[in-house]
């Protein structure tokens, strides 16, 4: 089991793969609100200087340890974020 | 006995312990056990390799090839199946991942073997950075190659 | 390191071992090692099976094994290929026959692994009884089974 | 390389799976003349009484260690010969 870690008011999420390189491996957001999807990545684009660019189609992102589907889904504060790119396993 | 073994993993497989693990499983009819080990190419596209970093998240990682090892040997009548990926810096000719099946019959185990060696490589959040002679390259999806972008911090 | 590996063979065959040694051709570009290893299943049409009594005329399928290897490994591009099979009587659970490629990528080494199996089955002269709970019968090709003939001379 | 046995004017014919029931694991054929394949397999079927039957078509023959694909092949005594039923490996 993933156990969310509480950061106090912030958001952790962490980034994998090329990911890592443009926005950096980890990123804690001050917010005692809960975000969408979208908005969580608008803001990691916004701190990236818009680097995310053309990765914001191909990101998948994973709350507590799943992928979520919908861009509306909800992130809460203490919540386990991670931004992945598309797998290149094996 | 485990059917289903998985694993993201810093060090080498055993293989023969696999086998050695499935062969019993014979006695139930299951009379094919069918291999895949990836190894590290020196050389891709003509230019040498140097080194592929592996990361995974992995929290997420070995969930996803449990479920893949359960998927497939329910669609393919499968009577163990083990999924090992390995993460770190390798170099070539060390290997990346591991995929043993044992099957009833041969048709059976080369199809499930090499499906679940797709699913591995699209679903898995695994990631690869390539370190080659004329620079770094994160390695997208099934082939296609990102030149490293300029980090926003240290190396 | 030699790239064609074959032998009727008595005893067990170490994988791990074969795969160890193939693994360096990943710096000249062999990035998939794919491996059947073959199984004495315990049922066959829903009736036990006790044995299967293997044997071989070695002198020619030592030759036949390597040519099957060296064709294959042409028409594959494989960097290296093994082929065992065993002989002798053999349990459900006991291994049966050992195909071990390096190839340059998945889809050519699962090929060449089911081809050359395809082969051995049909081209070595590899013969054998299985002796199940119904009776001893000889197995004719990829699967006929023909009731043991009574014997003109002892068992 | 295999290396034939002489058994003065005999041949000697090893037989492999259900041949070996049928006819016996191994036959010496007294004969100082020279006998084609299938010359040799009308023999053999003499000798077990008609036993090799619809085995006949699907037999192949080795001398000295190669399959010979022509039922005309020669077989001179001296020569290692085989019979082989359809293989059954895996």
């Amino acid at each position: 089991m993933v156990k969310p870690e509480v950061y106090g008011l912030f958001l952790r999420v962490r980034l994998y793969g090329i990911l890592k390189d443009i926005v950096g491996p980890e990123v804690k957001i001050g917010t005692d609100k809960p975000l969408t999807v979208r908005e969580l990545l608008a803001l990691l684009n916004d701190m990236s200087g818009g680097g995310l660019g053309e990765w914001l189609d191909k990101v998948r992102v994973a709350v507590n340890g799943e992928v979520v589907e919908s861009d509306e889904a909800i992130i809460r504060p203490g919540d386990d974020v991670a931004l992945l790119p598309p797998s290149a396993g094996g | 006995m485990r059917r289903v073994l998985v694993g993201i993993v810093r060090e080498e497989v055993d293989v023969g312990r696999i086998v050695e693990g499935f062969k019993p499983l014979g006695k139930e009819g299951y009379g094919a056990i069918v291999i895949f080990v990836g190894v590290v190419k020196g050389v891709v596209d003509g230019l040498g390799v140097e080194e592929l970093r592996y990361e995974a998240y992995e929290e997420l990682a070995e969930k996803v090839l449990a479920r893949i090892a359960e998927e497939e040997m329910r669609k393919h009548e499968l009577g163990a199946v083990a999924i090992y990926h390995r993460v770190g810096d390798l170099r070539p000719g060390d290997t990346t991942v591991y995929i043993v099946v044992a099957a009833r019959g041969r048709r059976e185990g080369f199809a499930a073997a090499a499906e679940i060696l797709d699913r591995v490589k699209h679903e898995a959040p695994v990631y690869k950075l390539e370190v080659r002679e004329d620079g770094e390259f994160w390695v997208i999806g099934d082939g296609e190659r990102v030149p490293r972008p300029p980090r926003p911090r240290g190396p």
